[in-house]
């Protein structure tokens, strides 16, 4: 019998194959928006060479929320209660620094129950990669409609949402978030830029992903469907992430060019696309984001970006171990020292 | 009626030495704290044993105050119901307080109050307060100082009233406003004005002295959120997030404070210790099971309220297995309730908080002592158990002035419980799972996120779960796993600290208390041997579930008075569910009006128990 | 090992009419559910008592699901662990499913998974499902219809096989898919494929047959939420505030859509009710104070979780004396637990829900009968008492299809209680108080927001207040008004509604079950008195706090088996603190694997208690 | 003995003296800013004439919370549990729309533990006129910062907050708030302009109202204190509200002026104090907001104005009665309605 060796499998910069950043099978129904985000997750996490084991994946409550079961087996991964990721995922990425966090939530995680831990998350800057798979629907509970909801968009059963719904990438910029983008499932190669540029960030990095609800929410009517959001997506720029160990040249068309760079060495490269945009000016940012709003415009991109923002982390300033190795020798004073204190209460 | 003060009244019958409670009564904000403190340390500096109690509103200035001091030859330094002494500051609570303190009562008062109109049975000392403060040296302007040395002005009285050592007041002011030497100057001006005009004013002195005694030589005195803060660092602890709540604020505002002094890292100047002011309590218990999941030694600190709100994480922490603790400082409930007083109402939703299944475990601490190495205790029981540890303190015991022992060193050291390293993952690698129990105690092993071993990864998810801790609705894996659950919660029983006894020869019947309900337990139990000849042995549980020794010494007994300071009998009624045969024996004795427990609860709850069931023994 | 299928195997040993659990095993999202409903009607429409119980994933899409369908002439509707005929659609379990059958088990199956290869003791009927499906006369771009057509032929199969009339099949298709004609022609299509390949092939028919007979007439086919917001409708609700969580959604979207239809005001074309799909369960429970606060029947619905998340504002509505009403449609805990399972595990939670003091009233519906009636009750409880009520359905009671009795118009009024209007003030001006106990049941009188009289107002606070609703830190006043609370729940015990009895003449020993647990036990009762000679009384809780009838009853038995699905033995516990004389009676009977109670778990518990006790009656 | 008759006290449009607005003695801190508030919601009820039954007050927990007992004694309150009056609110006004709902809250009470109740009462647009006592810290539990301390605000005991501030004005505007006003509480007249016309708006008005805490956050160093407030203050306009009964021309100085008129006739009248602002822009006041941060302007005044924006209760579409009245004869469907449902479940 002749045959040829199975090629070897493709590896990234750490010599790990993709399938060393899978997770479990995906129990989302066919064609869930959901998946094709998790996918990007998988290949951004490889292509920037990262060690699974490094990465601590979290999540609320939700189809969205179920994912970081779908991705990075061999991560360490949280799945909360629904709404309260961000305060979980804060304490663990406080006690150990090293890790880095990324949070997958749904729509109804974050814009319902779970705004005010969002709020809380964005104004200390935590870092962490939050990505909100939002299909304007409680996907787990049958469709019913979530804060993000648009005024019109209709239910699979019919009954339109008449509550202007909130947009989470204004309320973070107003927040002073440094990174905050938005995106659509159907557009992989954006998509994976922005995660590439989220997971090199040090703060929070909202993404704000539209990725429609096949089951309850992908209908005529819906202003969260594939075809909707197809129709309707108007990139702001095209982005090229250009990681710190990369020297290539970032494969970008021609035309108008602006480079962010990160502390890190990493770039995140804006191409024009027409718009005269440019994310690190708030203002324009908000003026761009509400006129888009009102002529229904869909606009994707990374909206804002201020890297340089001090994070939590770096405010606290906590040493740079984690805090789970330290013992007692670190953390105990002397018998010496409990005596001293003792001796003010006497 | 005649107002004859007390300078004119008869000489003291007798005198007590080192036996009483003496009450100041002023309004919240006015200063009385530092005075108020400097004469509970006085008295503790002469060797006596001493307890003050501060009863204060829920506002922030101008509502009546009042606070308490006890001395008692004895030890005894619970609350006492009957007040000896009284200090009448307040003219919005004066007539009140006056009209209802018990005939004979010592009284001294701002003269303008006028008590002398209200009562001619009470032992009356009009002082002229405002009058000797305008005597203080102190430009025009500094209205606001004077208010505060008034203060002081009476505990100079009291000094000459009872016998309290001027140079221990001194000492007291000293420590008390460290190296501020104008106000330690003023203060003393104040005490000395205090002393002398009450020299001159009244010969005829408190029947209640205080004499020098040598029964508090290595105590200290200290409250419990301090000691508890201190139980935190010395336990370990690198994780705190809290958001404030009255009682309990002042623990993490300490440890606050210890970390700046003792969780710097030398080398870098960094913190060891990540603190955070969280938004809200729900956020706090997240951040705490987060850091927990991560394997930091992490707390909380809380009140009701936020144990309420917590519910359905602790319940999460509880189904993942993620060790946590958490302090509930109980206040008086339900909803907002009494913010600033005391009760142990808490017991029931803290062991077993949440939805569905779930029991808890619970440390009682009595005493400041308890509070240092039950925090220490607690942070080894959640490790080694992998679960939210409560440590249930009160009011009382967090906020009040305790005299306490001494706290020990720990020379152990920390028990990280269950924790597989790369090594250990790659020896076990076949039969390890996250959730399995491989040693048959029910608590399974873990792997900290960030472990170097390609096996040691998991998930972690509030949702049904097999024992690799996949996702599962599988009706086998969900009992099995809620009885390991259940199973790890009788090797927890072996685990917690054993129950604390003391033995009468010959008694049938029992009291049975926890936490702060300590005090007026063993008081009553002393006056109900010698005033009503009714022995009684006396068991103080220390934690939840209740150790074997503790069932074993319920079923000895006849009766078991179970004390507790709540309306439901919360504890009676868990005992009763762990112990149905038993259950007809625990008879209540109950305290719920928000002031610690005292021992004439506890004699009157006995006593008309025993007239009920026929007096015997 | 033959591989023989059942149409080689021998006749059936003998027949069994209309007694038998079948279930069908199909993918979540496959679309089985309008064919398993359409069976279930079909049977109830031949006048047997019949209910199906639908298990799915905690998933939308693709993992199995199993609808279990239990007909019984004898009344049984509770769930039969013993299944008699299985479906099996599903490649995904078909083996595991196989492998579990007991032996004789008829099982019909899609050919292709050739279960004849796994098992030669059961009796099989392989069907080419997908082939047949191939028939329906569809266009090739209708393969999704196809597969849902699918199971309307397995229908044909049973029916044929079973004795369902095709009459009934077609009746209840007809009224399954209302009005869609064209839908309604291919679904009876797929029934006669799966009717006429079953004749050809299947000389020897199911052992299990179904004949009509007349135990149905007036009854319903109606799940336990649908009744609920019924109950509410009929109930006077005109606030209704969610989060949606399974199992409880429905009960609220079907509330939506009976106001959609009856809550128009004819005049206006306005809505007489106003409903919120709030951001949170804190939120819901919010919204449901304030609306009761201002006088308006208000209710949430949620699930555990929800009832976690919801403890302080609960604690709240209890100090403040807000009326409200709460379902908790329980689903299996701890945590997000199992969330398509049924439990019992609210109990505890509920009755003595947040921090402090505090026990509240809850309603036990077993059947959408008394979901309607109670939901009713709970209002004008929750009114009377001013207290939040809780309703605890579950699962299995709430979303699962139940034959129930029809439910009785209610005639009497809304109960609104103790509501003082502008004359009432007046006329009580004087010596109303709004937590002032006026008629010595611990029940106040209550003013509501605009009421125009100058003294009718008040303020609502969750912190210490005296009876005039005034601020206060008083010890007396908090003790006051706490004894009045606990007063209030003995006339609560009065007004809720009582234990449903059955007593057998001799027997000392009893059975004690409440909600859904009266299936499984009323059944093993049945079975402990025809299989083993062990007659025993029966009473099944309607409430908490239980009632004087209760107690008596449990206090004439010796043995009372408290049958329960949770770990914890949740309501055994409360039952021993409320009677702790009898405490040791109590013996739990527990289930808690996130099934519907069924009977061989009743039998075995006892049996096996008999066992340890020595079988004395 | 001859003596002149005691002046009959002044009484307002509908006849009542201003006693009757008024409630019990406050317990707060002698001149905390909260205590003047108070006096001003006194005046605006008394001065609009609004019959004090027909208030509803609300609150949360904290010492601001405390106040709605100061204030109206006639009218039914209700101090909630710390965060949650926006439900509370929601579900008494809904229950009774006749009612006229005010809430007061304190800066911990809103961002902090209740930002998540605020975000949806604002998205609602519910009716009720929300009064942040805004003092940067938790009064009632002795001091700590709230999530509005300024960055670089010290603690009393010294410690500086460096936590970006959530500006609730900001962010309600954001949102889609209708009227967002912040103001003083040493500005009293601004502040019962903004009052009256808060009263008179159909949604929720949003009034942040820095409100000094003279126990804990009055010292050198603070950005909340009495004196940094008065001297940084910067009024945007002077407001003038004129309620629709009133057919007096309001007193104001002359320049430039500017009408908004509320559906129910009233009028708020805007004259410039030389900024060119328009309240009814919301790019524009969002960006001036963002300028005002960065330069440490304390901007006063009416920030954004929106007054014919639909509420939830018109969403809703309730009766316009109280739902609390109604009884069984429009409540409960007929026998023969009850039969034909169930006749369905046959
Ligand atoms: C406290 C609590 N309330 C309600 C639920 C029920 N629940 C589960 S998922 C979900 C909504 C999920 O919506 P979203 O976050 O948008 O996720 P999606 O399913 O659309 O991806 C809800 C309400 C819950 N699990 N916990
Ligand atoms: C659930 C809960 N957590 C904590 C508290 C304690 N608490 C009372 S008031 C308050 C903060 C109040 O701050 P703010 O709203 O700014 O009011 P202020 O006192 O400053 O006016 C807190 C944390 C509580 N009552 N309830
Ligand atoms: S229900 Fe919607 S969100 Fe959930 S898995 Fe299916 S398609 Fe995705
Ligand atoms: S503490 Fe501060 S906020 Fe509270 S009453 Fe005093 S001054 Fe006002
Ligand atoms: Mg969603
Ligand atoms: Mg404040």
């Amino acid at each position: 019998m002749s045959a040829t060796l199975p090629a070897a499998p493709k590896t990234n910069r750490i010599g790990l194959p993709k399938a060393d950043y899978e997770g479990a099978k995906s129990t989302l129904c066919l064609g869930c928006g959901h998946d094709v985000v998790t996918k990007q997750i998988v290949t951004a996490f490889w292509e920037l060479g990262i060690e699974p084991r490094r990465v601590a994946k979290f999540s609320g409550i939700g189809c969205s929320s179920k994912t970081p079961a779908y991705f990075l087996n061999r991560a360490w991964g949280v799945n909360a209660v629904h709404g309260r990721m961000p305060s979980v995922a804060t304490g663990a990425l406080l006690a150990n620094p090293e890790l880095i966090g990324i949070g997958v939530s749904g729509d109804g995680d974050t814009a319902s129950i779970g705004i005010g831990q969002f709020v809380h998350l964005v104004r200390r800057n935590m870092p962490l990669v939050y990505v909100v798979e939002n299909n304007g629907v409680y996907g787990l509970t049958k469709g019913q409609f979530s804060a993000t909801a648009d005024v019109g968009s209709t239910l699979k059963g019919g009954g339109a949402n008449d509550l202007v719904p909130i947009d989470l990438c204004g309320l973070a910029i107003e927040l002073g978030c440094g990174f905050v983008a938005r995106s659509f499932s159907g557009d992989m190669k954006q998509l994976q830029s922005i995660l590439q540029a989220a997971i090199a960030h040090r703060g929070t990095a909202v993404i704000d992903v539209i990725s429609p609800c096949v089951t309850f929410n992908d209908h005529e009517g819906s202003t969260k469907s594939y075809k909707y959001a197809k129709d309707h997506e108007e990139p702001l720029h095209e982005i090229g992430f250009v990681p710190y160990f990369d020297d290539t040249v970032a494969e970008i068309p021609p035309g108008e060019v602006m480079d962010v760079p990160f502390p890190d060495g990493s770039v995140v490269r804006f191409h024009s696309v027409g718009r005269d945009y440019d994310p690190t000016d708030k203002d324009q940012v908000l003026a761009t984001l509400h006129r888009s709003r009102t002529a229904k415009e869909f606009l994707t991109g990374i909206l804002y970006l201020e890297p340089e923002k001090p994070s939590f982390a770096s405010l606290l300033n906590t040493v740079e171990e984690p805090l789970t190795t330290l013992g007692e020798d670190r953390l105990r004073p002397s018998p010496g020292m409990l005596a001293a204190i003792l001796e003010r209460y006497r | 009626m005649s107002n004859a003060p007390s300078t004119t009244a008869t000489a003291p019958t007798g005198v007590v030495v080192n036996d009483f409670s003496l009450q100041v009564a002023t309004a919240n904000g006015s200063g009385s704290q530092t005075a108020n403190n400097v004469l509970l340390r006085s008295i503790f500096r002469m060797g006596i044993p001493v307890s003050g109690k501060n009863l204060f509103p829920s506002n922030i200035q101008g509502l009546p105050t009042w606070f308490t001091i006890r001395a008692s030859r004895h030890g005894y330094i619970g609350r006492k119901r009957e007040l000896d002494v009284l200090v009448l500051m307040n003219p919005e609570t004066a007539a009140e307080d006056a009209l209802a303190a018990a005939p004979g009562t010592s009284v001294v008062y701002e003269k303008k109050l006028a008590v002398e109109k209200l009562r001619d049975d009470l032992r009356l000392f009009p002082v002229p307060f405002s009058e000797l403060a305008g005597k203080l040296p102190l430009p025009p302007d500094q209205a606001k100082l004077r208010r505060l040395l008034v203060n002081m002005i009476y505990v100079g009285v009291l000094s000459d009233l009872m016998g309290i050592d001027p140079a221990e007041i001194e000492a007291s002011i000293r420590r008390q406003l460290e190296g501020k030497a104008k106000a330690i100057d003023l203060n003393l001006a104040a005490m000395r004005l205090g002393i002398d005009h009450s020299a001159a004013a009244f010969q005829t002195k408190l029947p209640h002295r205080v004499e020098r005694m040598d029964a508090t030589t290595g105590k200290l005195i200290i409250d419990g959120n301090t000691a508890s803060a201190l139980g935190c660092l010395f336990g370990g602890a690198t994780v705190c997030t809290w958001y404030p709540i009255t009682p309990s604020s002042s623990l993490c505002e300490t440890f606050i404070d210890l970390c700046a002094e003792h969780r710097v890292d030398p080398g870098t100047g960094r913190a060891l210790a990540a603190i955070v002011q969280a938004e809200d309590e729900i956020a706090s218990i997240g951040m705490v099971l987060g850091a927990g999941w991560a394997g930091a030694r992490a707390f909380t600190a809380t009140s009701g309220p936020g144990i309420s709100l917590m519910s359905e994480l602790i319940g999460y922490g509880y189904y993942t297995e993620i060790p946590a603790v958490i302090f509930d400082v109980q206040r008086v409930g339900p909803s907002t309730g009494l913010p600033t007083r005391t009760m142990q109402g808490d017991v029931l939703i803290c062991h077993t908080n949440s939805h569905g299944d779930g029991k808890h475990p619970v440390l009682f601490p009595a005493s400041p002592e308890e509070c240092f190495t039950m925090a220490q205790a607690a942070f080894d029981l959640a490790e080694r158990l992998q679960t939210p540890v409560f440590v249930l303190s009160d009011l009382d015991l967090g906020m009040n002035n305790w005299m306490a022992d001494s706290f020990p060193f720990p020379e152990a050291p920390f028990d990280r419980g269950k924790v597989l390293d790369a090594e250990g993952v790659e020896r076990l690698k076949e039969t390890w799972g996250r959730y399995r129990d491989l040693d048959g105690d029910g608590i399974p092993w873990r792997t900290l996120p960030g472990t170097p071993h390609p096996k040691a990864a998991y998930f972690t998810r509030g949702s049904g779960h097999t024992e690799l801790a996949g996702y599962s609705e599988k009706a086998r894996d969900y009992v099995e796993n809620v009885e390991r659950l259940a199973r790890k919660l009788e090797t927890a029983r072996e685990m917690l600290p054993k129950p604390a006894v003391e033995e009468r020869p010959g008694a049938t019947a029992g009291l049975l208390a926890f936490g702060t309900s300590h005090y007026g337990t063993t008081e009553g139990r002393d006056l109900l041997e010698h005033d009503h000849d009714l022995p009684l042995d006396y068991l103080r549980l220390r934690a939840l579930p209740i150790a074997r020794e503790a069932r074993e010494w319920i079923e000895r007994h006849d009766v078991v008075y179970v004390v507790e300071q709540n309306r439901d009998a919360q504890l009676a009624a868990l005992l009763r569910d762990e112990m149905p045969a038993c259950a007809a024996r625990f008879v209540s004795v109950l305290q719920y009006d928000g002031l610690p427990l005292d021992a004439t609860t506890v004699v009157d709850g006995v006593l008309s128990h025993r007239g009920r069931t026929g007096g015997a023994r």
